[in-house]
């Protein structure tokens, strides 16, 4: 018996820590994103044009060997 | 040569084979065939039950340490010297092996020396629990492991999913009333530190469920690392009727907003940021949260990738296999087929049930008061059991609206839970440790 | 600032070098070149070559535990509270250090303390040894992972090919008698023990030597291990000329129907099946057993292809490096340079020779029973030593017929001799240690 | 000399336990071969194709590679 | 329920903050701010960084062993039995930690039962450091893998380049001096032993600085771990205006002949030759110099790829993990917020400075007795904090012209560097360990 | 002070046991490089063409794969 109220004390205790805790996390997650966003923006076209880049060589390289293959297959037709 | 053929024989299995052996180790072939022929959460099950098998291996100690397989040969002589040491008498063999635990650890140096002196050795799986789960290194690297394998892209774009992963955390404390209560059915004794060891089956994911279980309640860790990852496994059986129950279809159907593109700077400050908040607020949760906040830094970094890799692969997958195989070696027959396992089963069931039926309410209730459509299903992803669950949300989405791709959105709350159930098992360590 | 360098000098190798280490920096040497030069089973001759190397640098003490890095400074203050501590008197340091390794586990203990509050510390080797061998960890982690790397199709498309297995393994229990025949000459005395870890060399797996020995007879762990090995590497001059005496030309020459599909599930239930009968008959063939079965299923099961693919590269490969480098440990001049060595030398020949005309006289009788043809070259193959032995199966196969590959018949007997040595080892353990 | 008898001892129960022990384990492989591959055989022709599946199309892009490889060859020629 | 709210209160970061850990937290951020956002040694900084950072967590005692966890409590109770197992008084918390460590082995043995009984723990960053770094493992084990990441042509090709790694050297011992005279200045006392610790960060190599403040001055290995990688990053900073102060623009310009092919059995002699060396005239260096041959060795024989290539990987970087966190498990505010620590920082730039501009003049000496034209800069490199000043040499060279490509006549000393601190570290292991 | 001298000695040891060490390393270099190029000299020659072999097949699949990519490229446009 005594367990059981120790137990439901551990149950208002846990479960208001656990969400204290993950308030004040929603909370300053926000926060920092809007500091990050603001003051150090991810140069987003800068990034993603290195990135295609590397992938558009990949993909020529993907589209040449398909042809290839396409072109091959034709053939033996 | 008679003598000979008469120690073998007193050695073998079928001379010292006893029932309870004998059933676990068809319930560890039981474990085997769900991880392999169902594919149940085979990494952890496959190593678990392999494990439950050398442990049951009759005569062979190899989960005993040295002064139990001294214990075990039941050598009159050997027995008198332990008792000794242990300043007891002896009346059998299960007496001395409890004086033994009972002891302090002075009078266990002491016994393990006079074992030793007399040619007995712990055995492997002793020395590989002793050295990944004892120590608690072992749940708290496949932590880091974890950490280093999740993107918390979803849950930073919309970080109010965290509120999803706390409400599934209530499947945790519901749970340890329950097994509090459970103590006036006659045969269970669950001390606190036992109810709150069961409890964290709800949190669904295993490494904190063995970390709290090796801290609080080392005698029902089998039994609850089998639950834990037995339920983790059936999540698509569990989850998708207590899914619709509290949903309906048209709530069912609602689709989200696509997320936003979340910066690789945002990465790197969470977790940072959740160390902070648990070094300020929980430090009893340090060892979970700090070593997985040090994974998932490795890997968002950017700078240290090799670490990252290695941790996401060779790294855990080591730890993995002597995690499993130490977990196993706790299947013995005198803990597991006790009347508590049952109760924990059944606990665990009640656990997942109560905590994703928590995170779908509190979905239902953040939909009221968001300005963007919040599908209810995505609050069951609270519960954690990565990444299952938030593809079981994905599959019962898609049944009621073919358009409706949660799985990103899913994420968010998934990985919520694993940090919410984190916390919770901090703050069991903290008031019951 | 003379002190200096007197201390200096008095540290450096050549004003402390004793003959016994020169010799055993060449032999080690040795091992090297054979391994780097000449090919021979490079991954364990090199890493226990070059342990071997830093083992007998003079006044390093690598190998050495705190007490014993204590007595070898042979200050007279130190060895009076160390002989103390024992509850011995003392006359020289070789005395002293008999007597350390003589005591109980609680002198010991008390003499441990003492070394280091003196500022004495374990060497590098010896922390080695004790974690990777003398907790018989490291070769059960081998062995694993032997398992995870062996296909045992071949055995089970043709499961009479165990019985050649089994017969190879008359070359252990000759070479036991030998050994303890080798008694009558002075100069030799192998206990029970002794005799039954040098005769696993004719079991000619490293893995199940270096246990074996570890749990047997750890003084003779060095020249055992360097043995086993050795002759692993010598099996393709080794065994040609013994099976070409026991065969005839025409016998040489059958050729073998080609052997029938396995199936997925027969693969996975194979390990699963060994390791029941090891429960079942013989408990204290376990470790080894079961070890090398988890590594099996894990290859077989298909659901943990991470945790197989690990223990296969990342594990076994850094195990291999401190289970060298520990047994390399064990290349002490005092040890090995002593007229046992080259009994076990002697011993380990005759072991493979005899293990070699068994399983080829077996076969031969195998064949005489079988409806199949059953060329009897196969049978030296159930020495172990794979893949070694069932490649020279497969040259000498070809000498006699340009069309006759051996290979694929030859892995059956092959595996078989390694689940046959670890039953031999574990009948071993159970009577002997 | 006891030693000896000793040694003796043990290699008749050595080599005894090694023998009976694989002759049960060929007992047992037999058996559950036979009982696998009656109830559960391998549906070998639906594994082969999809196996073959991969298999092919590895072995069409190894077929399209060599060929141009080939013709490569024969131009510079 | 009060009573937990309390407990969950006083067990708060928030109750418990010591300006100290504040501030630590703050230098740690640091660290891993230099490491993630400037690349500064990332492997290690972030690494060190975190581990700081979850060992300045208050309350959380995750580097603290059972016995100061126990303490940390100030129960007074327990600290009674705790003291009566020291058999001292006591009167507050630090006077009894400070008993603790200053006790014999047998008392700190009792303690720690002692706090066993009572069930306190150690921390888990106090495990890791105890395995990785106070055995001395992870710094050896990270040197065999440098050893297998090193390739010796380049000083094979032109052995002289060993008189500027030596030359080098020179900082570590004008340190030493300077260590020593500081002294003089009130608040500082280093023991010859703390000086020759913080001494080998002129040594400019990672693993060989933390063995050695390991072995020499623990209490102060987390200052000289932070230091000697932080210089080691600035390398491009602190070394050109030395390299221009000591050169003119002419002799910057200097171009050298290319190097001479060097066959693979030179590179296999190499390893072994300098062992041989190191087993002859300094066996104090033979953990450190013997691993690092035996990673060479393993990467040069040709024979072992599969060892070389999993000590070049898997191994490396899980030691690295470890060794990270253990060293930042030593940056407690009472060690490192002391004016020690800045007069580490200081020596370790001189350290730096000095060993720079000997290097840099042992070349222009060697320049002068050459047939060959030698190019000063180089001599830079032979402080080790390989490539990193290789590259610099680079880098500056190809400033005063723009077809001087010295990297690869750089990469002789730069190695050279790392066993001329091995040899530096092996005699104040020798003289002063 | 005392230590101060101390130290100077080892300063002293240090550097002469640094220099001497590599020094006899030097001449034990250069006597190796010596004795293996006379009687074990590699051979570079066979060496270098079981290289180039592999090596020249590498660059003909190479070459072959950029001629086709080429090719691709003329036609594209
Ligand atoms: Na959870
Ligand atoms: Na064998
Ligand atoms: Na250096």
């Amino acid at each position: 018996m005594t367990n059981l109220v120790e137990g439901l004390s551990l149950m208002v205790i846990g479960m208001g820590t656990v969400f204290s805790f993950l308030s004040v996390l929603v909370f300053f997650i926000m926060l920092s994103s809007k500091i990050i966003n603001r003051f150090w923006p991810e140069n987003l076209v800068a990034n993603e044009t290195s990135k295609n880049n590397r992938e558009s060589n990949q993909d020529e390289i993907v589209a040449v060997i398909s042809t290839a293959v396409h072109r091959y297959r034709n053939k033996k037709q | 040569m008679m003598d000979g053929l008469l120690t073998l024989w007193r050695d073998t299995g079928i001379a010292n084979f006893t029932w309870g052996q004998a059933i676990m180790l068809v319930i560890c072939f039981g474990l085997l065939y769900l991880a392999i022929a169902k594919n149940f959460e085979p990494l952890l099950l496959v190593t678990i039950g392999f494990g439950g098998l050398l442990a049951n291996i009759p005569n062979a100690g190899l989960s005993l340490d040295a002064v139990e397989n001294a214990i075990r040969t039941a050598n009159p002589e050997v027995l008198k010297l332990i008792a000794n040491a242990l300043a007891t008498d002896w009346s059998s063999t299960e007496i001395l092996a409890k004086a033994y635990h009972n002891s302090t650890e002075s009078q266990q140096l002491a016994a393990i020396q006079i074992a030793r002196d007399m040619g007995f050795e712990n055995g492997m799986l002793y020395n590989f629990y002793t050295v990944a789960v004892a120590s608690g290194a072992a749940p708290l690297i496949i932590f880091m492991g974890v950490g280093a394998m999740t993107d918390f892209g979803a849950l930073i774009a919309n970080p109010r999913t965290l509120f999803l992963g706390a409400a599934a955390q209530f499947g945790i404390f519901a749970t340890l009333i329950g097994a509090l209560a459970l103590n006036w059915v006659p045969g269970f004794e669950f001390s606190l530190q036992d109810a709150s060891a069961i409890a964290i089956i709800g949190g669904a994911d295993g490494p904190t469920a063995i970390f709290l279980a090796s801290r609080l309640s080392p005698e029902l860790l089998g039994a609850i690392a089998v639950a834990a990852y037995s339920y983790m496994a059936l999540v698509p059986i569990i989850q998708p009727p207590i899914m619709k129950l509290f949903t309906t279809e048209q709530e069912r159907a609602i689709e989200m907003q696509q997320l936003r593109h979340v910066s690789r700077l945002e990465k790197i400050v969470f977790p940072l940021l959740v160390l902070i908040l648990c070094a300020v607020f929980l430090p009893s949760a340090a060892p979970l949260i700090g070593m997985f906040c040090f994974g998932n830094l490795m890997r968002e970094c950017g700078v240290v990738e090799r670490l990252s890799h290695t941790t996401q692969n060779a790294l855990i997958n080591i730890v993995t296999i002597f995690l499993g195989l130490s977990v196993g070696s706790k299947l013995s027959a005198d803990k597991f087929l006790a009347l508590e396992t049952l109760g924990i089963l059944a606990l665990g069931a009640v656990a997942f049930s109560i905590g994703t039926a928590c995170g779908v309410l509190m979905a239902k209730l953040l939909g009221k008061i968001s300005k963007h459509p919040i599908n209810p299903l995505i609050g069951a992803a609270g519960v954690s059991a990565v990444p299952m669950a938030a593809r079981v949300v994905n599959k019962v989405g898609l049944q009621a609206n073919h358009h409706n791709f949660l799985l990103m959105h899913a994420m968010g709350p998934n990985v919520a839970g694993v940090i919410g159930s984190a916390v919770a098992a901090g703050v069991l360590l903290a008031l019951v440790g």
